[in-house]
């Protein structure tokens, strides 16, 4: 089982958010602890991906402040926030379409803050094989799913000590998407501290530990997911299903 | 609409406009004021007729100098070379500049973004290029010389200072009136679409082709219309009417005046012959102090005069509307109903 | 027009080296001034209209050095690194603060950096035209080859601009820098996020454009006059290049150039009178049959 | 000082070395400046920017030198001539622009017109249009006053003539031709209007003068082209014996550079009419011998000590040789000294009157006087020639100088052949 | 009523519609479903007009209308609403559904009058009020949120009282609660307007709920037809599409 420290990898505090004139996020506040899997739910436009973004630095927040291993990061360029330990996959996948998959995976190869190697092109595709036979051919070609597997790996590069995941599962095929569910779990297994923001919770249920729901904006619930599944309030109230 | 203005309405504005026009002379009673408000009009006409373009059509043409440079030269070679009255040397122009939009455009309105651009300039530089090689005709590099008669019309007789100012200053308003007519009719409103999303209109079974064809016809005339004043204030015509560099200065003028606003280009133009003219006279190093002005202009509004003005008028009120209507929607909000399971 | 002159140069291998090494130096100092054009565009999305004015500073910074120095070599590379520095720095300061503004914003910030510089030369280095000198290392008497005439210092251009254009072929496709760029022309914001500074990537653009257009300035000062606004003739040429090959491909920019090349150098002999007009035939025929051009993508 | 020469100088001070030099002539001497005695205005239209930005450096010193004489010695009872000299950017457009603001919005008495010969028809119809008082100083097109259509009473020239040169290159290289046999020829020139007239007519005269010549190619490289690579490789194909080129300034430089490479000097005699100017003869690093060229500007031609002087004097003031452009300046702002001087006013007609015919005392004609012809207000009797090169100082040793009895009859032939008379 | 042929399309050698022959009755509700890169919107894409097919045909009412340009499919009955909804983003909700409707009624070339014709009004209020958007007419289409976008993109698609009105994802990136609205809405449409209906739909609970008929899509070709429960218990479709969970979760 995962080995979860009260060390917090990185964290979002009392942020808001702005798109042009229009406040997207109220006051949000998250902090994902080492090893730990959290999900962020909420439905579309409830400003789950706005969350991961006001994290990653591409939707910097006006107040509050971010962090990612104590350190402050709500001023910082995206590029900082990733060297800092912080790698982002983003909803639409966006792999680089004219470049093979292996070059998508060398673009993103850095090491960790504190000089973390553990991820390389051998150890991608040894937890992607279905990638290594792709990897001379353009990112451009493959499926959705392998793309959404790319992407992921893409990340990894970095070797990241957090990962934030802006739903994997969407517009997949079923199949595709039992696939990335079964991918999730060996990373959590491996101890990669991950949000992840999904609209379905039953995706979620066998790979995080916590749950936060976020709704028009603000955080509206906080416990572990099995505590979630049994709170048909807030499913009906702010997921809906 | 209370904001959409009727025709009647711009007609009175129009008819004022002009009113105050000619009676400027009396009160600056100076031909450097006159010869200003003559290339005003020949710059006002051409850069508002490429904005018919850029700004609504989002066309972005670089090659629009071919329409000022080829209505100058039509003009001027058939006042020279035939005797010919004004009014009707102005419309056998214009028809010429039609033909000639309607083969152009057709050949590059279909091209997309920056290679539009590029070939419409291919064609102005064509243009040019025939203007030089074609000496016996045009005069080649030294221009059209030898002044171009102007027999009197209708009473107007164009080699009267003042009268050359009315008559340019009647075509400013006539022609800003009529292009504004055009952006406020439904094909106007067809443009915004397809500058908008020009992959949705075909959907609506908009025939985008015709449609932009249409308006870089339109844009080309006016345009010309542009060249016929400058040809009558230079006297002549010269190859750098038909030098990329004209379109470019068109360019500057909407950027530097805005696009999404009508008079955008006008304010533009005076803005850039003002600058132009009291630059030349102050200083010889007229690049540095020009460019400095453009920088501080374009890197401090990033965008032009007017648009900034209309963007912080719009902002406000849009956000007043959609505030209203979240507060209604709040209102009217029931609970959830799921369809499903 | 003269098709028989044409004709009967095609058929004398004379003609045809003499004239085809003619069209390479033009089209290979060009590709150099066009490949930065290409780039920039390609990564950036802007029409860098000021890159004439960089193929100038080249040949200025070369001039000066070229006094100070007497040597060729240190006079190219002085140009080549004098304007890669001003690309960071024009970068830097004027054009990333238009970025995400209209393409035509860009374009007025670009023609009042060269409304400025054409000045800047002009009170430098004077109103005269100037004229670097031939080095002496060049001035031998050209080779005869099969009859066609070939200057040694145009051997030594069209050699050094094709390791040149080779050397940025492996850059951009094969290293990781040039992967690199080429993730930043297609998403940017992803590069971003994948801990790359674009910043930096963007400003590294203008460097290697600038170096590039330094590079071309510096190599072609012997042979060329130089006088403020020498950057708006070519500039000129290098869209044509760069619309012909495809807008962001190096490798459409080098065809391109070369293209012109041999169209300026065999057309001065079929059309004396029209060699300008052709170049932008050219161009019109090969946006209408290819609107991309010839290498570059189908945009929607 | 007394407070409108600081405004003067004040308005201008901005202007380079020419304009300066003006503001200097007139702030050098504040007892003349009384105040009921406004200056005499004069406007000069000019190229100040870009690759045209020397005609403007060379015209203004020129023209200014002459005005700060003029000054200096009392100027009209006592009012001095202000210059003030604006940049058309090198379009005709701007050029009429300026001088219709010259006339309308600063008044000017006399408008100096140093642009392009594009610009010079266009500021010609302002001349026609206002009647003030025009010199153009650097416009060679010789229809500008030939063509009694274009030709103005208030108009008159200061440069030479395309025509002249011409007949005088013509008769010169079939002299040349003749000794040396040379019978295949090439032109080489610049594809506009003065490219292709210099031409033209150079042909024309050669043939007149030695009938064996035969043009066997052209090629036209296009004004202000960085590159004649492919024009050489044409030449070198073409094989002829001789290339004549009227290309001038920065191209010519490049020509010259690049025909270094090709070596196409030893191979071929090329009569290039622009090079001896001291702005080609001292920009040119390794400049080939034996080039035949016409005389632009040169201290040593005509061979007075006046002459000499004169260009001596100029290098002093303005720390450079002078050049074509200043001497046809000078001389223009001259004329219209003299006639001030001469007729005590500045009314356009009675200057036109004066300046109509006129002969002045000149280190740049021949036998030391330049004419005003009154036919047609141009410029006649100034030192023409050619010669050969040589890679140093005096650089064209022996100017055979041309007989202007020759140049008058054919150029008289040639306004009937033109209709003008 | 719209039956397909035999229709073929290939991208450099990739068959991406191979062979496809479907029949769509007049009036009709399909769905049409199928893996990522099945080739579902190259399916809506060549029946509008959008890419031409290489081969088959396309018979609205009979008449073949393969290789004809969007306009001219348009005009013959055949409406389209995007995946990612395509507006117009500087103009007002009413203004853009005006601009359709002078489209739709041959006045979008009309340069003598003023914007918007007055007889046109009538026609765009009943559209603005079907598809919910009568309160948001003077809201900048850009300023709109995403449901609203997609509303707005079907409203424009219903000016045209298309006989067949294809939706190309109408609920993607939206929440449970705005799904079901929007179906709602679609579904509404439907019923008031009777034309022939096909949407492209991830959301298998919407499917089965509202479709009378599913096709399914796999590389290119037709892998199954038929009602929802057909669909649901096909052997071929729960492997190659919804997985074993699905049917475990769905059971």
């Amino acid at each position: 089982m995962t080995t979860t420290t009260n060390r917090t990898i990185f964290s979002a505090e009392n942020i808001d958010v702005f798109y042009g004139t229009s406040q997207i996020l109220f006051d949000v506040s998250i902090a994902v602890s080492e090893g730990q899997t959290m999900a962020l739910l909420g439905r579309n436009g409830a400003g789950k991906s706005t969350t991961l973004k006001a994290l990653a630095g591409l939707a910097p927040p006006k107040r509050g402040k971010t962090t990612v291993l104590g350190t402050e990061m709500q001023r910082r360029k995206p590029h900082v926030i990733a060297r800092a330990g912080l790698g982002y996959v983003p909803e639409d996948r966006q792999v680089f379409p004219e470049h093979s998959v292996e070059d998508n995976l060398l673009i993103a190869e850095k090491k960790g803050p504190n000089g973390e190697d553990y991820w390389t092109l051998a150890r991608i595709f040894e937890m992607l094989p279905m990638l290594e036979p792709l990897k001379g051919r353009m990112a451009g070609r493959l499926s959705g799913g392998e793309q959404q597997m790319l992407t992921i790996g893409r990340t990894l590069m970095g070797n990241p000590v957090g990962l934030l995941l802006d739903e994997p599962s969407e517009g997949l095929a079923p199949v595709i998407v039992q696939q990335i569910g079964a991918l999730l779990r060996k990373l959590r297994d491996m101890g990669v501290t991950v949000l992840l923001a999904e609209q379905n919770m039953h995706f979620c249920l066998g790979i995080a530990s916590h749950a936060t729901v976020i709704d028009k904006g603000e955080i509206v619930y906080r416990d572990t997911i099995e505590a979630l599944r049994a709170n048909e309030d807030v499913k009906a109230r702010y997921l809906a299903l | 609409m209370s904001a959409r203005s009727s025709l009647l309405r711009d007609s009175l504005i129009a008819i004022a406009a002009f009113l105050v026009l000619a009676a400027l002379p009396y009160i600056f009673p100076s031909k450097g004021f006159t010869d200003f408000v003559v290339r005003l009009a020949a710059f006002g006409i051409f850069a508002t007729s490429l904005n018919l373009l850029v700004g609504y059509s989002g066309m972005e043409s670089f090659g629009h100098g071919l329409y000022f440079g080829l209505g100058c030269y039509t003009f001027a070679l058939i006042m020279q070379n035939f005797a010919v009255s004004i009014p009707v040397a102005f419309l056998l122009t214009i028809f010429l500049s039609i033909l000639v939009a309607v083969v152009v455009g057709s050949i590059c309105v279909n091209l997309s973004e920056i290679y539009f651009a590029f070939l419409t300039l291919a064609f102005q530089m064509l243009l040019h290029s025939l203007i030089i090689a074609w000496t016996p005709i045009t005069g080649g590099d030294q221009g059209l010389t030898g002044g171009i008669p102007r027999p009197p019309f209708l009473g107007i007789r164009l080699d009267n200072y003042y009268h050359l100012y009315l008559f340019s200053s009647g075509l400013l308003v006539v022609c800003l009136l009529a292009m504004h007519h055009i952006v406020q009719s439904p094909f106007g409103y067809t443009l915004r679409m397809i500058r908008d999303n020009v992959s949705r209109a075909p959907f609506l079974g908009i025939n985008v082709f015709r449609v932009r064809l249409m308006a870089y016809v339109i844009a080309g005339a006016f345009g010309a219309v542009g060249g016929i004043v400058m040809s009558l204030f230079v006297s002549g015509a010269f190859p750098d009417f038909a030098y990329w560099t004209i379109s470019g200065e068109a360019i500057f003028m909407i950027m530097l005046g805005g696009l999404t606003v009508f008079l955008g280009p006008l304010v533009g133009a005076v803005m850039l012959l003002l600058l132009n003219d009291v630059v030349t006279k102050l200083t010889s190093h007229y690049g540095i102090v020009l460019g400095g002005i453009i920088l501080l202009f374009a890197l401090g509004l990033r965008k032009g005069v007017l648009d900034f003005v209309a963007d912080m008028w719009r902002d406000r009120r849009q956000a007043t509307l959609s505030a209203e209507n979240r507060s209604e929607v709040a209102a009217s909000a029931k609970p959830a109903v799921a369809a499903g399971e | 027009m003269d098709l028989s002159a044409l004709g009967s140069c095609l058929i004398s291998p004379s003609c045809v080296i003499t004239q085809s090494t003619s069209g390479l130096i033009i089209g290979l100092l060009l590709f150099l001034v066009a490949a930065g054009v290409s780039l920039i565009f390609g990564v950036l999305k802007v029409v860098n209209f000021a890159h004439g004015a960089f193929y100038m500073l080249g040949a200025y910074f070369a001039y000066s050095a070229y006094q100070l120095s007497g040597s060729y070599l240190i006079a190219v590379l002085a140009g080549g690194i004098g304007v890669a520095i001003f690309g960071v720095l024009f970068e830097r300061l004027l054009i990333s603060r238009v970025y995400g503004s209209p393409v035509l914003m860009q374009i007025l910030v670009c023609y009042a950096m060269i409304l400025i510089l054409d000045d800047v030369v002009k009170i430098i280095w004077g109103a005269d035209f100037l004229s670097f000198g031939m080095p002496p290392a060049f001035q031998q008497l050209p080779i005869l080859f099969a009859g066609g005439v070939v200057p040694v210092f145009y051997l030594f251009l069209i050699v050094i601009t094709l390791i040149i254009a080779a050397l940025l072929g492996l850059l951009i496709t094969k290293t990781r820098y040039g992967k690199i760029v080429r993730a930043a022309a297609v998403n940017p914001s992803m590069v971003s996020a994948l801990g790359i500074n674009t910043g930096v990537v963007y400003a590294s653009v203008f460097m290697l454009g600038g170096l590039l257009a330094g590079l071309a300035g510096g190599l072609a000062a012997p042979v060329r006059s130089l006088t403020a606004g020498m950057g708006t003739s070519i500039i000129i040429e290098s869209f044509i290049v760069t619309v012909i090959g495809g807008m962001g491909s190096v490798a459409g920019a080098l065809v391109g150039s070369i293209l012109i090349g041999l169209v300026r150098s065999f057309g001065s002999i079929g059309f004396p009178l029209f060699t300008e007009g052709l170049m932008f035939v050219m161009m019109a025929v090969v946006l209408v049959l290819k609107p991309s051009g010839l290498f570059g993508k189908e945009g929607r | 000082m007394t407070s409108r020469n600081r405004h003067a100088v004040g308005r201008r001070s901005v202007l380079k070395g020419a304009g300066a030099a003006a503001a200097t002539a007139i702030a050098g001497f504040p007892f003349i400046s009384r105040a009921q005695n406004k200056p005499i205005k004069a406007g000069m239209v000019t190229i100040g920017s870009g690759r045209g930005a020397m005609v403007g450096s060379a015209s203004s010193k020129g023209a200014s030198w002459e005005i700060e004489k003029f000054n200096a010695a009392g100027g009209l009872n006592g009012r001095p001539i202000e210059l003030i000299v604006r940049d058309s950017k090198g379009k005709p457009e701007e050029s009429a622009r300026i001088a219709r603001e010259f006339v309308n919005s600063d008044g000017v008495d006399i408008l100096f017109d140093a642009d392009s010969s594009a610009a010079a028809f266009a500021i010609q119809e302002v001349a026609k249009e206002t009647g003030v008082l025009t010199v153009h100083m650097n416009s060679e097109t010789s229809s500008l006053t030939a063509d009694p259509k274009i030709r103005s009473w208030n108009a008159f020239r200061s440069a030479r003539q395309g025509i002249h040169d011409s007949i005088a290159g013509g008769s010169y290289a079939a002299e040349v031709s003749k000794t040396k046999g040379l019978k295949t020829w090439m032109g080489c020139s610049p594809d506009y209007a003065y490219g292709r007239d210099s031409n033209k007519l150079f042909f024309e005269y050669l043939k007149h003068f030695h009938k064996d010549a035969e043009v066997i190619g052209e090629s036209w490289p296009k004004l202000f082209q960085p590159d004649y690579t492919e024009q050489l490789t044409k030449i070198l194909q073409t094989k002829p014996q001789a290339v004549y080129t009227c290309l001038w300034g920065g191209d010519l430089t490049a020509f010259i550079d690049q025909s270094n490479i090709y070596n196409l000097f030893a191979q071929i005699q090329v009569f290039a009419i622009n090079i001896a100017d001291y702005s080609i003869l001292t920009a040119v690093k390794n400049l080939p011998k034996g080039i035949h060229s016409g005389s632009r500007y040169l201290s040593t031609f005509p061979a007075t000590k006046e002459n000499a002087d004169w260009a001596a004097e100029y290098r002093k003031k303005f720390n450079e040789h002078p050049v074509n452009w200043s001497w046809e300046n000078a001389s223009g702002a001259k004329f219209v000294t003299e006639a001030i001087k001469k007729t005590n006013s500045v009314d356009p007609k009675k200057l036109a009157e004066a300046m109509s015919g006129m002969t002045i005392d000149s280190p740049f004609g021949v036998g030391g006087k330049l004419t005003l012809r009154a036919e047609d207000n141009t410029l006649v009797n100034y030192a023409t020639g050619w010669g050969e090169t040589i890679q140093k100082d005096p650089y064209v040793p022996d100017v055979k100088a041309v007989d202007w009895k020759v140049i008058l009859e054919l150029e008289h032939e040639w306004k009937k052949a033109n209709k003008y008379i | 009523m719209l039956t397909i042929e035999n229709l073929s399309k290939s991208f450099g050698g990739v068959a991406a519609t191979n062979d496809v022959s479907l029949h769509f009755p007049k009036g009709s509700l399909s769905a049409v479903i199928g893996p990522n890169g099945a080739g579902k919107t190259t399916f809506f894409n060549l029946i509008t007009g959008a890419f031409r097919p290489d081969k088959g045909r396309i018979l609205l009412d009979g008449t073949d209308i393969a290789g004809l340009s969007p306009p001219e499919i348009v005009r013959r009955g055949i409406g389209r609403a995007f995946q990612i909804a395509r507006i117009f983003p500087t103009l007002t909700v009413h203004d853009a559904i005006l601009g359709a409707v002078q489209a739709h009624r041959h006045q979008h070339t009309v340069i003598g009058r003023r914007f918007p014709l007055p007889e046109l009004e009538d026609r765009a209020a009943h559209v603005m009020q079907l598809a919910g958007l009568t309160s948001k007419a003077k809201i900048v289409s850009r300023n709109l949120s995403h449901g609203d976008q997609k509303l707005l993109d079907i409203a424009l698609a219903l000016v045209l009282e298309p006989q067949v009105l294809l939706l190309d994802e109408p609920t993607a990136g939206m929440g449970p609660e705005e799904r079901w609205a929007m179906i709602d809405t679609v579904h509404r449409m439907w019923e008031l307007e009777r034309m022939t209906l096909i949407f492209i739909e991830h959301d298998m609970s919407i499917v089965f709920k509202i479709a009378q008929s599913v096709k399914v899509l796999s590389y290119g070709r037709v892998l199954a037809e038929g009602t929802p429960d057909e669909i649901r218990r096909h052997p071929e479709v729960i492997k190659a599409y919804l997985g074993d969970e699905f049917e475990a979760a769905h059971a």
